[in-house]
């Protein structure tokens, strides 16, 4: 293996330099804890007020409603447990779709089982919800919409415009979980009436392990993590100032350099689907050709197994995925790809191949001609293929 | 994930194909995965003179089915029964314990096609039993 | 300000250089997801697996029993919630003292509106818990004893191995906050008999936003943030690599070299207490004088208001801390100290100075010289003090 | 997290001490945090001559003690009435928003000395009401 191609940047990304640069500083020279009263603290605290000043700015918000969380997960779980918390006395019910990444889906089923009731709304087969659909769910007794902005899996951004509409006309909360969206797509919680907002931090070549919810300034959301008086009261534990930091400075990097990487991420998507389309035969696209995050490839390709196709293309040194990197411990086929009507078995040989800004078209060429080959070995190899 | 040997059989799996004249044939599926494997025999007076497999499935389904292949190729039908998961996992320096189950694909494909073989000829082979419509019972994959 | 005199190392400790560079490969080089399936990845599962075991090691456990969470405050929810959702069958009461962290007293009172009761056991004048008062208030409902191994203000250290014998011998869930006691004092688990231990990386020379909690295997403990299949499928989200690393890194050092630093403290922190009592009149030592951790040193100034201290060494480049750092936020005298027993005026002019083992003979000096300064002149200035 | 003046007043308090034959003295506590202060002032005619404190309390209690005296020195009577503690904190450069509590200390100290020396010389004062025992109420320190 000399080269790596790494295409499974929904799964992770890798750190800007520039980013971990700005970190640098707060690991071992600034390391005061932000509450602290002496000067020295006051570096950690005015470097993460800079950081939440920038994530603020790249959705639209206000500095006072973002909250640094440990990552994309607990965001979901905070927002959606402490809204099911707080408005329980208005109802218990939740309106969802089917293809929620597990945070959010997992927190509801676990939800389901304190009693509450979860509306998990169809898609079709490109995996869009329907406006009508989620109008007539709602009910006198719902207290929470949450539905994702761009879907991890097929890379499919739902009408996060229209959803936010008819949650106002109804007066109902809304959550997006935009962890796959948040610094590839623009996004303004006003303009598209978000009430809460989850994001991650490396999802957009930030660090792991931060990431912040939203949290539109009227909504009462309690503690999710007691303790400390950290976060204006409601997320306890000390501050991991370098993740913060690193979560600004990717959150920046990422708004300002937004436009340009997308035509760019656009131009070599469509072009790596073209060619994929035009080189391997009994294959499905997944997700909605246009409505699509910039970077999201993914294809079912009959008669083979994922697992198998990841293995044979890390041979050759290609990192991809096949549903969720957090599913892998699972057996289940993608629930995101059975919502879309795949059966079972096709559902079990998905590819997703997920760009970066840094994606080269000679990578695109190499990797579909390596997948080619691939395909055809596996094919080989499988009792469902007949030729 | 996997270790050198269970990767060597992925890449280059032993007895991968068909046999056109099998003795006898065994499909299984996987309930736990929705994984497939076949396997042909071809059995000469009580010995597996050949045998060949294909396989849906993962990594694990593809090593252990060429490694399954290869430890029962050449032995007795008696021989060949005592060939257990637990016998191929050994034989590829052991599997992570989510895979342990695709192990059993491999097992339960060859007794389905010594169930199979048994059945066309009306023989009776010691310890083996009819074949359930797949193994997804009996894995050992331990949910938290 | 010429030079910076740390003294709240329970606050928050500097990362040491060595953790930090253990952990910079894991930033930009090493980024992939562990959870993923291509050779890549594993660089980032191998270094967790190294971090699991060196944590595992520091506290006399089984891999399999280290849980990383996003920090001290997080494993203390995790924990209390946890038994208190998955025992509630066999009950609803919880027994944990007066001077918690908030981490623990603030997730008791959010269970005691959920319908549980607690029982908060009092602690003598050095903070001390009664161990008789502690087997009296076990009831059949009983569920958990949740009790620090040493308080972070005034550093007692609790009789952990008693408390955990009378768990035992009740057949209840022990757990223990050991965030200020992890890498400072020998701890194993089996000893102690501890059930469940929450810990936290920034308190020992490790980064922050890092922590884990050790689950005793027959302990049932469900997931608390819910969604993807991490830690076992216990604890869901993208897995904070760098930090998992340097947490693993960090306990090691601090274990391999606990012995010589402790020894090395306690002599440290002797030689301030002694100091300030001989040059310094109307204090009290807060806390027991030698259970208590190798770097707490903790008085109460009379007629003196604990800010205007610590601003006042700040001016001199002194960082210390009156009550815990996240309590800053907050106007309320030490509940640490109330429960001591001192009266809310004594209780507001704590100074709390905690060491590291870098800490040297003439920065306690300087301290000390400082300190007689400006108590006196804090005097001066104060309605409550006649000379 | 305080202004450079707020630093100032607390490094270099103004008009700290006693008044030995005070014409009013007033000592105020808060409810909120515990802390007390107490106002010394001297009044000739209808004039401050001379003001002093003494605080335990917080560095913003210290701080608007001292500007607090500052503003009210040289004034009458009538227009120390009008020194708000809003006036103190913007002579402060502003407060935190969980100190702004303490700077009502430093305006009810105040009055408390003028009240007492009312008391004392049978006069009423325009606006002037009866010291509380404490000033918690009517804090503003907004808990979410
Ligand atoms: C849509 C979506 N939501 C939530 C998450 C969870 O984020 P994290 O792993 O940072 O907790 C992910 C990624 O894993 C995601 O893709
Ligand atoms: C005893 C104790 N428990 C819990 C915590 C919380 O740890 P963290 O801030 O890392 O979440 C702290 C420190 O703040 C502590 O001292
Ligand atoms: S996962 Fe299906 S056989 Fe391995
Ligand atoms: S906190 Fe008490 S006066 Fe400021």
């Amino acid at each position: 293996m000399s080269k790596i191609i790494y295409l499974d940047n929904a799964a992770t990304t890798q750190l800007d330099e520039n980013v971990f640069e700005e970190m640098k500083p707060y690991f071992v020279e600034h390391y005061g804890n932000p509450s602290s009263v002496y000067s020295v603290a006051s570096e950690s605290k005015k470097a993460i007020d800079i950081a939440r000043e920038r994530v603020a700015n790249s959705i639209g918000a206000e500095v006072s409603e973002i909250y640094f969380t440990n990552g994309g997960t607990e965001s979901d779980n905070w927002a959606i447990k402490g809204i099911a918390e707080n408005y329980v006395n208005k109802g218990k019910h939740i309106i969802t779709t089917k293809i929620e990444h597990h945070a959010v889906l997992h927190t509801c089923e676990y939800l389901e089982k304190q009693g509450y009731e979860i509306t998990y709304l169809n898609v079709d087969e490109d995996g869009l919800i329907n406006i009508e659909e989620l109008e007539k769910s709602i009910r006198p007794d719902t207290i929470l919409i949450s539905i994702m902005f761009a879907n991890n899996e097929i890379g499919t951004i739902e009408p996060i415009k229209e959803i936010g509409e008819i949650a106002k006309k109804h007066n109902i909360i809304f959550h997006t979980d935009a962890v796959q969206a948040f610094g590839h797509v623009p996004i303004h919680v006003n303009e598209m009436n978000i009430d809460l907002l989850s994001a991650s931090g490396h999802k957009v070549n930030g660090p792991k392990g931060i990431g912040f919810l939203y949290i539109r300034k009227n909504i009462k959301l309690k503690s999710f993590i007691h303790g400390g008086a950290q976060e204006r009261q409601r997320r306890a534990g000390t501050e991991n100032v370098p993740g913060i930091v690193g979560l600004g400075a990717a959150a920046k990097i990422a708004c300002d350099n937004m436009e340009e990487r997308a035509k760019h991420l656009i131009k070599q998507r469509d072009y790596l689907m073209e060619q994929i389309e035009k080189n391997v035969d009994y294959i499905r696209l997944n997700g909605h050709r246009t409505k699509r995050l910039p970077n999201n490839v993914n294809f079912c390709f009959r008669f083979i197994e994922g697992e198998s196709l990841l293995i044979s293309l890390d041979m050759e040194g290609i990192c991809a995925s096949s549903g969720s990197a957090c599913t892998s411990g699972s057996l289940d086929p993608s629930h995101v790809l059975l919502a879309i009507g795949l059966p079972h078995e096709i559902a079990h040989g998905s590819l997703r191949l997920t760009l970066s800004h840094n994606t080269t078209k000679e990578e695109l060429d190499f990797v579909v001609e390596q997948l080619k080959d691939i395909v055809n070995r596996l094919r080989a190899m499988s009792p469902l293929y007949e030729d | 994930m996997y270790t050198e040997k269970v990767m060597d059989h992925f890449k280059n799996p032993r007895n991968m194909g068909e046999i056109e004249d099998a003795s006898g044939i065994g499909t299984v599926g996987n309930a736990k995965c929705g994984d497939i494997m076949r396997v042909f025999l071809k059995i000469e007076g009580d010995v597996i003179e050949d045998v060949k497999f294909k396989t849906f499935g993962c990594g694990a389904a593809v090593a252990t089915s060429s490694m399954a292949t290869e430890l029962v190729k050449g032995k007795t039908v008696k021989e060949a029964m005592a060939v257990t998961n637990k016998a191929v996992m050994e034989a590829l320096d052991g599997l992570p314990p989510v895979k342990v189950h695709c192990s059993l694909l491999a097992e339960e494909a060859i007794h389905a096609a010594l169930w199979d073989y048994a059945q066309k000829h009306n023989i009776e082979i010691d310890g083996l039993k009819e074949p359930k419509a797949d193994i997804g019972e009996h894995d050992s994959f331990e949910e938290i």
